[in-house]
């Protein structure tokens, strides 16, 4: 374990910015993505019940 | 309001397709333009939508000259050729919708939707024109007819591509616009069945 | 076991969904122990100090985002030759989580270098193919959401992703040829020394956790599309929206 | 007919009609993208080298992506016929040409203006300069789409004529060019710019008063 | 039908077409020059910075020139149904489809090697450089033609196909144009530069003999 | 040699357009195809050329499937469909020359000709095809009925903008055609003046 502190794992010896910033979009894309096909497959759904009667 | 042609002359290239042709046209009349292939009805009826200028002679709508007030000219007249003039991606809703704003009678989408009805396109109103049959995108541009309120109407064979039961709902309103004291001026290549028309023969 | 038989939407349509919780549940540990060992496990650098836990996600990303480019080919090629629907349908889920995965390269390789080289971006050859590689996949999603019959999308694709295969090896070597003959760019990519123990472990379970992230997604995806598609076709109306 | 309401009839069905298919507004910018990150491939990869023609190549690629937009600019209504109807229309054709290219530059000229900041980054420039070129860029490409409209209408119908609207066009574009360009030059070399954000302004608005009249007098011919 | 008969007379009618109006042919050569003569109003006048990056320049120019006629390679013979009946014709269609591809090569690719020397000229760039130019583009030009028709088939009746087109073809340019430009770089830099050379070879053969057949396969989809 | 069809479905989009079609047309015969607008007459008739493909069935020339022998089934069908196929920049006379060299069947210069003045072109054999009338267009079309000799005709709305001569002229080729042993699947709103046709209604 190389951090002494919180303040010390957030800064990341200087590279706090960019390291964060990686993992962070990175982390915001696998977030986001999972979330548009999710509401993606609701619409669908909900077409397919409407026009299918029932479901 | 009547719409009178005098003397009116053409000239495509170097062919003169026809010389002092004179009509009048007055409320609740129509007129059918006859002629060959190539006779040059197309060419009459580009001349009195004020698309293109006659070689010589003059076209008067309401006693005025067209090109001295074209903007009344416009709103009182609708002309359809051969060209369709729908965007293929568009849907028929969309279409009429644009195409109404730009008459300058916006429609609302109940009023498109009850007109789609009665050329039969329910169910079609949602799908790009690009899909539609060749009588399905003249019926499309017909339901203009009903959108646009105004008294001249110029048709360019409008009978093209349509079924018997389109030329059917053609003729309804043929009849009630003529009653309402419209003017109408068409060609076509198949008989009219209306009565007490006019013909021009090219 | 037929295979074929799970060519059809119908028979892989309710598969796919059962498959999904596992892959769903492999990434989440897979990526828990990845971050881990990113952060807490792996040393710091003596030469780019704690700027290179960038590594963690840049590698696995521009992995992913090459290899989803070939398996997208395999399918595609699949499709012309068995003339199987799913496949068009599996290119079409696999392609946005590819692009978005080049993306991610690029993004996460500009803010490594902007620390290491003192800028974001330089014509180096292997920058320069990746960011080619997301053009190829933005021509694929382009096209395909520009066609709207389904059947002529899925051709249409397939033809290109398999065009685009067939260029992805000779458009690589040719930068590289390129970047050589210059010898224009004052840096060039400075690989790791050696490659540390702890460190290609992380890696390599970043990339799997990657992989079971792209696989969920696809499968997730692919059954939008089915849906979509056979919308109006009896077996859905019977049971696929319980 | 409202003057404003026209502009905007169009500009909302020009739109709807580029935004059919949202690949068709993103595929605009990405030839842009494209064309300048080409360069380096042809001509090297030198960073000193290439972010001293950055603004130049900048300014062409954006010259080039207009220009590839325009033949469809009247050319799909002339074809399938909705020209005529729109000349026939009672609202005044110069507005509805008008809201025409206005549409052409929310989808042509803008997503252009839009990515310069990171395209600035691959070419190594420094922000300031950024600032300057994305300035440039906004004064300067209406004037490329109005300007485009002209050729445009003028070529409607001619056959070859989107490589001779191409040739009617680009010299028509060199002075937008040349203060565009220049504006980054006289930064760097730290002279007076305003001169050339003028002389821009000054094109656009002699460009907006005469350019859709005279694109609307040409339709008119196109039509007859 | 014997093979040659089949692309002689493709060949023949979309020549007879695009000399229909001979200033087709001339504009495509005008846009290369005058894109190519844009970049000094652009990157400013100096004559040594301009001779360096010109090859690369002339081989960008080119493949624009390239580009902007290939939407046109189908789209006026599919609008007006030509496209069916040539599918419908007792003729190969991948024969019909290499015959239409050289017809374009003839009036795209062509005259822009033939004008290449006088830009070389205006460039600063000496004999052998222009040469080593001109030997790249005739092997390199046949390539840009050849995949480019994969593009325009597949983009074929798509909204937005021109810029689409631009989008999914000019990736799969830059290995053409790497090595010829690399070529007149390796030739400057006194390097051997056979293997360019070669290497643009073997992408004509390789493209000669799949980007026809690509194509028609392509196109048969878009007719369905 | 005949064309028969059987079990044919066809869909488009998400609509089935038809199911189970069947029918079998011998030499000398002809068929008319009817329907509404957007039935899918036009849809059979692009199957029943080989340009499109089916959803399910079979359709056999001479006994042999279509996608078999492409090539003979292409020499010996000639379809014409609502687009015109001409290019507008040429004469009627260069379009049909190379029109006819790309059916494998080139024409002299006299043929031609022959042709267009039996359409009554001549005179405008020169012109480019853009200028023309709606109605000469079609003409130029339909010569080639007489250029390319081959025994299966697929007609979609040929009547279409013709003048009452020109569909003369077209019923009497039509008569030729199918004494020689031709045969003819034809579409139109308008009624066919002759004899003993079958019919398809969709
Ligand atoms: C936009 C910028 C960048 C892109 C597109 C990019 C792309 C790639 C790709 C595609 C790979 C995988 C290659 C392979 O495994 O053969 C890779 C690996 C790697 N990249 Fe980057 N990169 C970028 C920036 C950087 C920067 C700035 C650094 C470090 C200073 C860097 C360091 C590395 C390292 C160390 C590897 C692993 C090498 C290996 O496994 O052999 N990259 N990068
Ligand atoms: N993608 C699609 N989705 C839904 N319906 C479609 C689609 N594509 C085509 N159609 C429908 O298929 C039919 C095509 O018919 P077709 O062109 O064969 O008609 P037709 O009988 O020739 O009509 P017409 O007499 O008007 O020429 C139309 O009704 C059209 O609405
Ligand atoms: N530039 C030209 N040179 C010679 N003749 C021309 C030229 N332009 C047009 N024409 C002729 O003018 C006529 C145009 O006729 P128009 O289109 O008005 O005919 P139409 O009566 O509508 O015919 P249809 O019934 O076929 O629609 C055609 O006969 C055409 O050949
Ligand atoms: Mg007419
Ligand atoms: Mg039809």
């Amino acid at each position: 374990m190389q951090w002494n502190s919180f303040s010390d794992f957030i800064h990341m010896g200087g590279y706090g910015l960019y390291v964060w910033g990686s993992f962070g979009i990175c982390a915001l894309a696998m977030i986001i993505e999972p979330l548009i096909l999710q509401s993606r497959n609701q619409k669908i759904r909900r077409q397919v019940k409407r026009q299918g009667g029932q479901p | 309001m009547n719409l009178s042609v005098s003397n009116l002359s053409c000239q495509r290239g170097e062919r003169l397709l026809f010389e002092n042709i004179s009509f009048e046209l007055n409320p609740h009349q129509w007129c059918h333009v006859t002629g060959e292939n190539g006779a040059g009805k197309t060419s009459l009826l580009r001349l009195c939508a004020g698309l293109t200028n006659p070689l010589s002679g003059l076209i008067k709508w309401g006693g005025i000259p067209l090109k001295e007030d074209t903007d009344r000219f416009h709103q009182d007249t609708l002309y359809l050729g051969h060209a369709n003039a729908l965007k293929e991606e568009l849907s028929p809703l969309e279409n009429l919708q644009l195409m109404s704003q730009l008459d300058g009678s916006p429609a609302t989408e109940e009023a498109i939707l009850t007109v789609l009805d009665r050329w039969g396109l329910l169910g079609r109103e949602e799908l790009p024109v690009r899909v539609l049959s060749a009588g399905q995108r003249r019926r499309v541009l017909l339901s203009r007819l009903t959108l646009k309120p105004c008294p001249l109407w110029i048709l360019d064979e409008p009978f093209n591509a349509l079924d018997r039961r389109a030329i059917q709902t053609l003729y309804e309103l043929f009849n009630q616009h003529l009653e309402q004291g419209g003017l109408l001026l068409i060609t076509s290549h198949q008989a009219i069945e209306m009565t007490d028309g006019m013909s021009v023969n090219l | 076991m037929n295979w074929f038989k799970y060519a059809s939407p119908a028979s892989f349509y309710p598969l796919a969904g059962k498959l999904i919780p596992y892959f769903a549940a492999i990434t989440v540990v897979l990526l828990a122990i990845g971050l881990w060992i990113s952060f807490f496990v792996a040393p710091t650098d003596f030469q780019q100090g704690e700027g290179y836990r960038i590594i963690f996600v840049h590698v696995p990303a521009s992995w992913m985002s090459m290899f989803i480019y070939c398996v997208m080919a395999f399918w595609s090629a699949l499709g012309l030759i068995f003339n199987t629907r799913l496949s068009g349908m599996m290119t079409q889920a696999l392609a946005p989580t590819g692009a978005l995965f080049a993306f991610l390269s690029l993004v996460t390789g500009s803010l490594w270098g902007k620390p290491m080289w003192g800028t974001w971006w330089v014509w180096d050859a292997r920058l320069t193919s990746q960011l080619i590689l997301f053009f190829l996949y933005l021509g694929y999603l382009a096209l395909t959401s520009a066609i709207d019959d389904s059947r002529r999308r899925d051709k249409a694709g397939a033809i290109l992703s398999l065009v685009g295969v067939v260029n992805v090896p000779i458009i690589y070597f040719s930068v590289i040829w390129w970047n050589t003959l210059h010898q224009g760019a004052s840096v060039s990519m400075t690989k790791a020394p050696t490659m540390a123990h702890t460190m290609l472990m992380g890696m390599l379970i970043m990339a799997l956790a990657f992989w079971g992230y792209t696989i969920a997604m696809g499968l997730k995806r692919v059954r939008c599309i089915i849906l979509e598609r056979e919308m109006s076709s009896e077996w859905i109306k019977k049971n696929a929206v319980e | 007919m409202n003057l404003f309401t026209t502009v905007f009839i169009m500009v909302r069905r020009d739109l709807i009609l580029a935004l059919r298919h949202k690949s068709e507004l993103l595929t605009a910018l990405f030839f842009f993208v494209i064309v300048v990150n080409l360069l380096p491939l042809g001509v090297g990869p030198d960073p000193k080298l290439l972010s001293k023609i950055a603004p130049g190549v900048l300014w062409i690629g954006a010259l080039l992506a207009t220009l590839l937009g325009l033949p469809r600019l009247f050319a799909h209504d002339y074809q399938d016929g909705s020209l005529e109807q729109l000349s026939l229309s009672p609202h005044s054709f110069t507005l509805i040409v008008l809201g025409k290219i206005m549409a052409h530059w929310l989808v042509a000229g803008l997503p252009v203006v839009l990515i310069t900041p990171f395209l600035g980054i691959q070419f190594n420039l420094s922000g300031p300069i950024i600032a300057v070129m994305m300035a440039t860029l906004l004064l300067g490409t209406p004037v490329l789409s109005l300007i485009g409209s002209i050729g445009a209408a003028l070529t409607l119908g001619v056959r070859g004529g989107g490589v001779l609207l191409s040739l009617l066009i680009l010299p028509l574009y060199i002075p937008v060019l040349i203060f565009g360009a220049g504006a980054a030059e006289a930064y760097r070399s730290g002279l007076d710019m305003s001169g050339y954000f003028w002389l821009l302004a000054a094109l656009d608005i002699l460009a907006l008063f005469f350019a859709p009249w005279v694109s609307a007098v040409a339709l008119k011919v196109a039509l007859e």
